[in-house]
């Protein structure tokens, strides 16, 4: 078996005093697809935060990609992708200054953006402030800049929201590109996934916790 | 770390320029509270001068505060703080960015205001001029207090509501410094004294935020 | 206005000013009133007309446009262009009154601004004014662009009467009603009245002048907006194509 | 033929000199249920914002509910529901209060708020500021107060979006009890409509207009 | 109307109560100013109560920019703009329960400054008392002001950026006569003529508002 790249033991998180997740056990192989789904508010999104190293550890021990998660979220965020609910980055920046930023900070070449903008089509709005983007328009943003940063590991929350058809297909395609270089994916959805040639691994949450795995 | 520091600066001044908020704030501001003080001071100059250092660093408090608050704010939309916590920055060069992006600001707008209280309160030009080094020092002070401190208050509640009970117990002791070098620029007295303490926290300041701001950042 | 009087316009307001000018310069006295006048007395011509616009002729149509704007029977894009530039003229003409004001305060009381009630709340008429632009350029929607700024134009109104009650009951250095007192009584020099009267005449046909100037400039720049419009509107549809 | 719910001709909408809309024309009949759809950024939440009277005409006529939209928005507003991309209300008051506060707004009945909290099953977060609500959950109190009001006219942008399957099969319903009850509604999704009882107008948007309406 | 006020007034209390801003930042920041402003002035105490009335303008109008930007932040939200908009409140009651809410918070923090002013700068207790009225008259001026301004700068750049170049000019004599006002309490003279200033603004502020709020929203 292929190194593990996310392993949590009994991770209870607590935010204002209210346990977001608790008590996930879980163990991703390296190269995996997982689909996180659940009901409403049962705690995909906390789940998904926790693994970025955003929301921190009450209990339980946590590695991720071989760093251990309660002592050094810092150098697990650095190498992990997130594609949030809400938009992303700066909402004053235009969407090419947002990418421009984002990949500098990661030292990644910005001769990339102008194709993942294209490849999205979001080419001609890219002079557009953030803010004033339409919903799918943001999901796209985040997905130009996902092709620009390949982490080892993406965090999808809810990718297909928002998205049109083209969109969506277009997304099928990067996760089969994503799939073939090898990376790890955890994404949470409320559908099964589109696509027929990927196998993902299903985890059903509720209340916290992961009811069932396969 | 100087790197990840020039991008966060470059990228606080961006945003700020959009939103123009130093010029139609702190221009407005100033001019009101310096008519105000001269109001409350009637018309004697003797008075206006004596009382234009505190004046001056009154107003620049509350300017300095608000822009400490739309520093943390851009970072704190929904959304953001996600994204951009998984670049992995630098810390320290976090903390040196948004610092150099504040200092800058605030330099600005205390350029304006002492040409303000010049012209307004008649204070004197040369001994203005001599205070400038020691309002650049203490501003700079200012404003890493200001990045650590906004840090530290960001989170639930929004920065506007913890901030000034942290920043202001710290930002007194640069404030008085401050005013008493300005005093003495204008009216004579111990320049170098209250413009060492001000130099001394701002090297404080530094040290403590490039090492410890990774610690704040969860 | 018909078309002959708005071609009289232009040839008239040169006449008037260059009359002013001459009789200022050189037909009427120096000093006679001012202590450490001399030549400086000649101001006289130009900041009080200046400051006359400035306050009751400009501002004043701004707040009758902008009223007629928000009553619903005589709302018009007119109105809120007629606002707009006159507010704009404005400007000018208060920063026009603060210039000369300052350049005759400095050797007639020493300091080129004091904390006097006339003075601040010219100042502060100029940053109201400055706001009226301020609102213009944050709204790009010119509906509601016409209808904030007519409500701040009704605002700005209620605000000159509280600025004045506020600061004439305060101490004040500047020039008291020189020119015609309460007795009615005439105290200035002749030759002087006239061009005083004159400069008044002058400065407000200036104004009318300029009005009308920007008033089509700013025909022109809408029109030049609704073709970069309906192209934008162009090009939005082939987004679909 | 039942009079017209809503009555475009020609619309234009302008916002920061970016048509947003740039020439649409559309005829809704009361108690219809028209779905809009089209590629992400051509503008259904214009649309749909148009119509509640939150973006305005800049060319063109339109009349929403017999009222006209250019003269009189307040009066559309008023009578219009409306179901946003993005949370509802007030950040920082709870699930009820905020619930209690457009109730007492309308002057809709109290005591109708928590059945529906009950029917969208929000009741056990009632007291949760709907800052901390999860995606979905945030969703749900829209459509608890959707319950509660009971507007002429209802504009859902995206009502699919971040619902589970039980969400979804909750909003199907109250789809048809709005449907019998003579309301009419305008929808945009993505994907088709999930319930095979009510056969929806389909209208698809592109650059701003509408290129297809059945 | 009053009905919408009453419910606008509760609710915008109600959130500024969770974000307890008055607490955290009105208190600290009157103190701070108090403080900076007693070194301006030098250890005299004539020249302190002198200088009060000022000052506590100048904090009070810092502290009513701040309540007033929030006051409209609240409705800028995303998705809250449009949902409180299709709720088809009347604007006029909108207006008054805004302005209202505004008021008492207003009130709430110039209670705990003028107490600062008494026990820091010496102002003499009675002199305090006698200001107390008009001190409120202007501070309901303010709001209503506030209000109003903060309506027209809402919008695409928030209302940070717009409100005070607009409000800053109209709170101008406003504070002048409250100022003079307050004066006259703590010194002798003229109380009246300045209170009615303020008085007739407020009564100018209402009208309008209730006439032309609805013409704001849109
Ligand atoms: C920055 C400085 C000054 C400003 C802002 C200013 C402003 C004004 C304004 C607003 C008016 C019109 C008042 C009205 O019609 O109600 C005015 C009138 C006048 N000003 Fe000034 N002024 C300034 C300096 C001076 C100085 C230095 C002098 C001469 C010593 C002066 C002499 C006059 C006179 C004679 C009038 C006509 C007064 C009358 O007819 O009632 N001003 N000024
Ligand atoms: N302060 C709080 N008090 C009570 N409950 C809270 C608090 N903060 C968060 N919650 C609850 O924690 C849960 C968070 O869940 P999370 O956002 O992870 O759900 P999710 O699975 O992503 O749901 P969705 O499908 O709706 O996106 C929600 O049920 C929310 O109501
Ligand atoms: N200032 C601007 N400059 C250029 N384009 C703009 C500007 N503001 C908005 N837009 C564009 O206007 C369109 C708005 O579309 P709208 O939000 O109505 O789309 P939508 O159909 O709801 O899309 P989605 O399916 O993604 O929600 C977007 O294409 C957006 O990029
Ligand atoms: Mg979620
Ligand atoms: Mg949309």
């Amino acid at each position: 078996m292929s190194p593990s790249a996310a392993e949590l033991r009994d991770v209870v998180a607590v935010q204002q005093q209210f346990p977001l997740l608790s008590g996930v056990s879980l163990s991703l192989a390296t190269g995996s697809l997982t689909v996180v789904t659940g009901a409403n508010g049962s705690g995909k999104t906390s789940l998904l935060r926790l693994l970025a190293g955003v929301l921190s550890v009450t209990h339980g021990a946590a590695t991720v990609l071989g760093v251990d998660l309660v002592s050094q979220h810092a150098e697990v965020r650095r190498r992990v992708g997130w594609l949030g609910h809400d938009g992303s980055f700066y909402q004053d920046l235009s969407v090419r200054e947002n990418l421009v930023f984002a990949a500098t900070a990661l030292q990644r070449p910005l001769d990339e953006i102008a194709p993942a903008l294209e490849r999205v089509g979001l080419a001609h709005r890219s002079d557009v402030r953030t803010k004033d983007l339409s919903a799918g328009q943001r999901r796209r943003l985040s997905l130009a800049w996902l092709l620009v940063r390949r982490a080892e590991l993406w965090l999808l929350d809810e990718p297909y929201a928002s998205l049109d058809d083209e969109g969506r297909r277009f997304f099928d395609e990067l996760l089969d590109d994503v799939q073939r270089g090898g990376g790890t994916v955890v994404m949470s959805a409320h559908d099964v996934l589109r696509s027929t040639s990927l196998e993902p691994d299903i985890v059903v949450m509720a209340g916290g916790r992961i009811v069932e795995a396969s | 770390m100087i790197r990840t520091a020039w991008l966060v600066t470059r990228k606080d001044l961006r945003i700020e320029m959009r939103s123009r908020v130093l010029l139609w704030q702190v221009v407005p501001f100033g001019a009101l509270a310096l008519l105000l003080c001269g109001l409350a001071l009637g018309p004697a100059d003797a008075g206006h001068s004596r009382a234009a250092p505190g004046l001056f660093y009154l107003v620049t408090l509350f300017v300095a505060l608000l822009m400490i608050n739309r520093s943390q704010a851009v970072e704190q939309t929904v959304g953001t703080a996600e994204s951009v916590a998984t670049l992995g920055l630098d810390p320290a060069g976090v903390f040196l960015g948004k610092t150099m992006a504040l200092t800058l600001e605030l330099w600005a707008s205390a350029t304006l205001l002492l040409a303000g209280t010049v012209v307004v309160l008649h204070t004197s030009l040369i001994g203005t001029v001599h205070a400038v080094p020691s309002v650049l020092v203490t501003l700079g002070a200012m404003a890493c207090a200001g990045t650590l401190y906004g840090a530290l208050s960001a989170g639930n509640e929004g920065p506007a509501t913890l901030l000034p009970i942290l920043a202001l117990p710290a930002f007194a002791p640069l404030l008085v410094a401050g005013e008493r070098s300005f005093s003495a620029a204008l009216h004579g007295g111990a320049l170098w004294e209250w413009w060492v303490i001000d130099l001394v926290a701002l090297a404080g300041y530094v040290a403590i935020g490039v090492l410890l701001y990774g610690v704040l950042e969860e | 206005m018909n078309k002959v009087t708005q071609r009289l316009l232009g040839p008239l307001t040169l006449l008037t000013l260059v009359a002013t000018v001459i009789l200022g310069l050189w037909v009427t006295p120096k000093a006679t009133m001012h202590d450490g006048g001399g030549d400086l007395v000649r101001m006289l011509y130009v900041h009080p007309a200046l400051a006359w616009v400035a306050l009751y002729v400009s501002f004043g149509t701004t707040t009758i446009a902008s009223a007629l704007y928000l009553w619903k029977r005589t709302r018009s894009d007119t109105m809120d262009r007629v606002a707009y530039c006159a507010m704009e003229v404005s400007v000018l003409f208060i920063a026009l009154t603060l210039i000369t004001g300052s350049i005759w305060g400095r050797p007639t009381w020493g300091v080129w601004w004091a904390w006097d009630a006339r003075l601040t709340s010219t100042a502060i008429l100029l940053v109201l004014a400055l706001g009226y632009l301020a609102l213009r350029r944050a709204n790009d929607d010119p509906q509601t662009r016409a209808r904030r700024s007519a409500v701040y134009g009704i605002l700005v109104a209620l605000n000159v009467p509280i600025i004045h009650f506020a600061v004439t009951w305060w101490k004040s250095l500047h020039q008291n009603a020189t020119v015609l007192t309460v007795s009615g009584k005439v105290s200035v020099h002749g030759s002087m009245l006239w061009t005083l009267l004159l400069s008044f005449i002058a400065f407000t046909l200036w104004y009318f002048w300029l009005l009308r100037a920007r008033y089509r400039l700013e025909v022109r720049s809408d029109q030049a907006m609704q073709s970069h419009l309906a192209a934008a509107v162009v090009e939005r549809q082939r987004e679909g194509a």
